[in-house]
């Protein structure tokens, strides 16, 4: 078993140096994940942007289901949890736990309120008898063009893989707040939370990115 | 060949505080401020599409770009990483472009048959 | 020469099931994944067997064929085509995703990158740990599909007729999903253990060739397998939800699948390729006891093979309803995939020029590999020529080269990997004159079975064809003689490495007078790798 | 450089189907150069492999062997070199594949459409036939078409392949010079008679094939059971049920069943008479004789038959005697 022993209260493990060796290479190994994540939801965008420019009148007749304000609301949710998750690793790397954890809540609360307003959102288009692809009911919708079920296919693709990773956000999140009530952070030890932090804020880029590609320019 | 010792050592330690950057609390209200402000501004622009038909779409994603870059710069700190991560982080988007342009190039050069029974 | 306390290594450590379930040891998780991977390559080899037994005889006259006079109890109600297809598809699917992409990386990489680089242990132990776990769960998934209703899409998955199938691909689908992050975590673990853990002196071009190799089938892993991921995805969803997108029928283009699928599966054959150049590089220069002729040549033509893999997917679609202008850019770009390959050839063929060469086992399947590999170079730039293609696209012609390059190149140098640092790994010594009757079994059945190939492909035999036209018979014949050779060559390994394992005697620490930093420590290593961590002053093939 | 050409030609000859059209001598010899080029590079590398192996054999375990480490001429000649050759047959590949992807003017169009497990071939005056029957000499452009999955339309004497997309037209022309019977297969992965889907390229005289397409058109004159003959060819049944022996295809063989007992899969008895053909054809789905697949891999034909056609199908099923 590969023991690990402490070095300026970091708990090293045997095959690194010292905590700032296990420190940039925790982080660089957080990066490459990251470069996996944007790679898989890039794959989304793309065949997105190829459809759109294919029909563009079937996506603008998509775009119109689609409430903007709803977009935006959640928008703003996301930002304002992109920026208390920032707070909480600063807390962290301030030797603050308790204020860490408060801001860390409020993240989850963000990510909360950011899931409910999806819920509407879906809830509202399958009252409508709007669902992907083929199963949506070309009786109750009445579309233009007969294959709209494919901007929807994107639409809840796109925004459901995102409210995925949004909830695994949320629960690492709990779990990184559990560890800082039991103390395990402190200004030499946080990566956990800032792993979890750039996860985070990777899923608030997307969703930068998702906010005017489906709702507003669509 | 072995002689001389080496000068970029990955295996020596830094010294420790130059690893962890602590980011001062009124930089991250600053961004969040304008992270929120783009946000009306994207909102803002959308409203009045109408006039600025043909780049409605391009304003909207330079915006979403300005905020991905004050995302990423400040609040994931890849504005004091090293060089390797930057690296790392901009490759994801270099290999997307590379799909991106070679699927449209067969795309958008094929010459469409139509059948004329 | 350091050397551990008496008796103690990594293997007799700790002992019982749960001690190897639960290692950190990258030593013990190599060992785990060798036992997996050979015995996916002992079922993906049975089913090869039976497909070339399938093919044995053009049976569209008298009906009866090989497949359809199997017990029911095996066929169950599938007509023998049915069959075929599926076995066909199993037979790709397990040896793709199963064994030749985490093949050499998960087992010889991850057993002698650290011992290479003089580091104790991969960055990361415990994702290693969670890497062979999502590829047993993967394996499991992908083998429940069996009792399922089993899956004859071809191991490409090609839409529309994924969607159509009433086969269980949602759930292969979503097997080889959690495969490709098995992939993604082993190389995301050798990028960083590269960057961060080498030990003191060993820069960047002191790294042995082997660990060069990893490093880009490392860059490759983590940069193309997401784009696999979001493609799979995107068919489970096709077939669950019917979103359409790859489905004509909604007006998706299935061309476009085949543009993603093939993103990530060019630069897979690399990841499948490069690690076996990077034995190739450590076998010639330990059998001809002489330096490595122009490393750097071959290091950046690792790199340059691993970067240039992501232009060149086109080739696949030269046929397949894509533009004249993308087929001829996709071409081009495949001629500059090819020069990196030749500089390598002709680097290791200059190797031995005035080398004192040893014909040991793992040196045969050095010079095999050369060989073999030649072939299916070169078969590989007639492929990338438009033209041609479109004669033999899909034809017999591409099954003989891909096999040349996987099995003749990376199957071949996987074979000499494992005899060169067998002894390291197990302590043990097998015995040569068995693993060279190995070798000659297999590289004269290798050939006999897919060079007639070649010609089969040439008069435009197709490819994925249950039954032929008579004209073809006489070399199917052939090649599946052949084929009976390498399953004798396999099994005679098999046993070779089984007698060695249990009653081999007990091997010196460095056999082969290798110079890398692995045979500097005992064998088997202990726990730690190394007593003292080493410090590097040189390269790492100095024979002076 | 004579010899050089006649080279390209024998060595390609010997592995090549028979060329049928220009564009198939031209591959030819770019892929004798290419054998002739990869041949000489094999021999280059395999053979200096093999002599390096013999002439520096291990003579004692304590060899000392040069210290070479490397030779930029030596990389810059085997890196160029090799380019220069790539590039040169690129080049000569374009040339090829432009003449091949440029549809010639006022061509013959014919429609080929691939159905899972056949081809039918249609042409501009309604005659449809399994077989690809063609006039010599003359520019052939054949639209492809596919009504379920990807197809590939390959013949290997023409040297042409293009595969058939659902959803979109894609197109492929060829001019035949030699006369003659050629196979044209299928080679994109479509399921289960993927191999059976074999249709038959006859190339004929401008005159017999005028005849051809007269005869062909004038089908409604001929007697019922012949005209369920050539439906029960163009409709593709013939790719899954055998007419003249009991073998079994992929669906049971149609041969003496006529008048006999059919047994289903849950164990109930029918007569096989002209409304079972009916159901099956037009509701494959209903009735599956005992030890079919279900479901059974039978597309339904409602809607694609007309009313003489289905009479004339069932006339020809109950003549196979």
């Amino acid at each position: 078993m590969s023991t690990s022993r402490i070095v300026n209260g970091v708990e090293v493990a045997t095959h690194y140096k010292d905590d700032t060796h296990q420190y940039l290479s925790n982080k660089e190994g957080i990066w490459l994940f990251m470069a996996t994540e944007i790679l898989m939801f890039g794959g989304l965008f793309i065949g997105y942007i190829i459809y759109h420019t294919m029909y563009p009148e079937m996506f603008a007749e998509g775009a119109k289901y689609l409430d903007w304000k709803l977009g935006f609301v959640n928008t703003l949710v996301l930002i304002f949890s992109s920026f208390t998750m920032a707070l909480g690793i600063y807390f962290n790397q301030k030797n603050q736990p308790k204020k860490a954890v408060m801001a860390l809540g409020a993240t989850v609360l963000c990510g909360a309120i950011f899931m409910v307003i999806k819920y509407f959102e879906y809830t509202h288009k399958f009252h409508l008898g709007i669902y992907p692809g083929q199963m949506l009911n070309l009786e109750m919708v009445k579309p233009v063009h007969q294959n709209l079920g494919l901007y929807f296919g994107f639409y809840f693709c796109m925004s459901g893989l995102h409210g995925l990773h949004v909830l695994i956000g949320m629960c690492l999140i709990t779990w990184v707040m559990i560890r800082n009530i039991r103390g395990d952070f402190h200004s030499n030890y946080y990566t956990p939370i800032e792993g979890v932090g750039i996860f985070w804020h990777i899923i608030d880029l997307i969703w930068i990115f998702l906010f005017p590609l489906l709702y507003l320019v669509g | 060949m072995g002689t001389h010792h080496s000068t970029h050592n990955h295996g020596a330690a830094h010294s420790s505080d130059s690893a962890h950057h602590v980011t001062p609390f009124n930089v991250y209200v600053k961004v969040a401020v304008a992270l929120f402000a783009l946000t009306f501004l994207t909102v803002a622009a959308h409203s009045i599409r109408e006039h600025l038909q043909p780049f409605s779409a391009l304003i909207a994603f330079s915006i979403a770009t300005v905020k991905a870059y004050l995302v990423v710069a400040f609040f994931m700190h890849l504005k004091y990483e090293t060089n390797m991560n930057r690296a790392i982080f901009i490759s994801g988007f270099l290999f997307l472009a590379l799909l991106f342009i070679l699927t449209t190039l067969d795309i958008y050069t094929r010459i469409t048959q139509n059948s004329v029974l | 020469m350091s050397h551990a306390v008496a008796g103690k290594n990594y293997l007799n450590e700790s002992s019982g099931l749960w001690s190897w379930l639960t290692t950190l040891d990258h030593k013990r998780i190599g060992i785990m994944y060798f036992v997996s991977v050979m015995f996916f390559f002992l079922i993906g080899g049975i089913m090869a067997l039976l497909l070339r037994l399938e093919l044995f005889s053009s049976n569209a006259q008298e009906g009866i064929s090989f497949l359809s006079s199997l017990p029911n109890v095996i066929k169950g109600d599938a007509n023998p085509a049915d069959l075929y297809n599926r076995i066909m598809t199993y037979h790709g699917a397990i040896m793709v995703f199963m064994v030749i992409v985490p093949g050499i990386p998960a087992i010889l990489g991850n057993f002698f990158l650290p011992l290479q680089i003089g580091a104790k242990d991969v960055a990361f132990p415990r994702l290693n740990l969670l890497s062979w776990y999502c590829l047993m769960a993967g394996a499991i998934m992908a083998f429940a599909t069996l009792f399922l209703n089993k899956v004859d899409t071809g191991w490409t998955f090609y839409t529309p007729y994924s969607i159509r199938t009433g086969a269980s691909v949602v759930l292969m689908v979503l097997a080889v999903f959690i495969m490709g992050m098995s992939s993604i975590l082993t190389g995301l673990n050798f990028i960083v253990t590269v960057h961060k853990l080498r030990c003191p002196g060993m820069t960047m071009y002191r790294i042995p060739l082997f660990v060069w190799a990893l490093y880009s089938t490392a860059i490759i892993q983590v940069l193309a397998t997401p784009i696999l991921a979001i493609t799979l995805l995107l068919l489970a969803m096709e077939r669950v939800f019917g979103i359409g997108i790859f489905d004509p029928k909604l007006g998706g283009d299935p061309v476009l699948f085949q543009h993603f699928f093939w993103f990530y599966s060019h630069p897979a054959v690399y990841i499948m390729i490069l690690p076996a150049m990077g034995v190739i590089s450590e076998l010639m220069t330990t059998f001809t006891k002489k330096t490595i002729f122009g490393y750097t040549a071959i290091a950046y033509s690792s790199l340059g093979i691993a970067a240039v893999s992501f232009f060149v997917w086109g080739h696949h679609l030269f046929v397949s309803g894509q533009s004249e202008v993308a087929g001829i850019v996709f071409s081009f770009l495949t001629m500059l995939v090819g020069v990196p390959t030749a500089i390598k050839m002709f680097n290791w063929l200059a190797t031995m020029y005035r080398g004192s060469i040893e014909f040991t086992a793992p040196m045969l399947y050095a010079l095999g590999f050369l060989f073999l590999f030649a072939i299916g170079g070169v078969t590989g730039i007639m492929l990338a020529v438009v033209p041609v293609d479109v004669h033999f696209h899909d034809t017999y012609f591409v099954v003989a080269h891909f096999h040349y390059v996987m099995v003749g190149g990376t199957l071949m140098s996987i074979m000499g990997g494992f005899y060169y640092w067998f002894p390291k790994m197990f302590g043990k010594m097998y015995n040569m004159t068995m693993a060279i009757w190995s070798w000659v079994f297999i590289f004269i059945g290798f050939n006999v079975t897919f060079f007639p190939q070649f010609i089969l492909g040439a008069k435009g035999m197709p490819r994925r064809y249950f039954d032929y036209i008579p004209e073809y018979e006489q070399l199917n014949r052939i090649s599946t003689i052949g084929s009976w050779l390498i399953a004798t060559g396999f099994v005679i390994g098999l046993i070779a490495m089984i007698r060695a394992i249990t009653k081999g005697e007990k091997a010196p620490d460095n056999p082969w007078g290798g110079k890398t930093l692995e045979w500097t420590t005992s064998t088997p290593p202990p726990h730690d790798n190394f007593t003292n961590e080493p410090t590097v002053t040189a390269g790492p093939y100095e024979y002076k | 450089m004579a010899l050089w050409m006649f080279l390209n030609q024998a060595l390609a000859g010997a592995f090549m189907p028979e060329q049928g059209t220009q564009i198939a001598k031209e591959v030819d010899n770019l892929y004798g150069f290419l054998l002739v080029v990869s041949f000489i590079s094999c021999a280059i590398l395999i053979g200096g492999m093999i002599y390096f192996a013999i002439k520096y054999k291990r003579k004692s375990q304590s060899d000392k062997t040069p210290y070479i480490t490397h030779d930029t001429r030596l990389e810059i000649l085997w890196s160029v070199i090799p380019l220069i050759i790539f590039l040169v047959v690129f080049a000569w590949g374009w040339t090829i594949y432009h003449d091949m992807r440029a549809m010639p003017e006022n061509a013959l169009e014919i429609h080929v459409t691939g159905k899972q497990w056949a081809w039918t071939v249609e042409y501009k005056n309604g005659v449809k036939s399994t077989d690809l029957v063609v006039p010599v000499n003359k520019d052939i452009k054949i639209i492809l078409a596919s009504e379920d999955v990807i197809h590939s339309f390959y013949v290997p004497s023409f040297r042409i392949k293009q595969d058939a997309v659902p959803g979109r037209y894609t197109t492929l022309w060829f001019r035949a010079e030699k006369m003659g019977e050629f196979y044209a297969f299928c080679t994109e992965f479509c399921g289960t008679n993927h191999s059976g889907m074999v249709a038959r390229v006859k190339v004929v005289t401008q005159e017999e094939f005028d005849k051809w397409l007269v005869d062909e058109s004038e089908i409604g004159l001929l007697p019922l059971a012949q005209r369920g003959a050539k439906y029960f060819q163009t409709r593709a049944c013939a790719s899954c049920h055998n007419v003249d022996n009991a073998a079994v295809k992929v669906g049971p063989s149609l041969f003496k069943k006529f008048g006999t007992e059919g047994v289903f899969g849950d164990g109930s008895v029918s007569k096989f008479d002209e409304n079972y053909v009916r159901q099956s054809i037009l509701e494959p789905q209903a009735k599956i004789v005992k030890g079919f697949p279900k479901p059974s891999p039978m597309p339904s034909y409602q809607g694609q038959l007309s009313e003489s056609e289905l009479s004339a199908l069932i006339e020809y099923i109950k003549g196979l005697k």
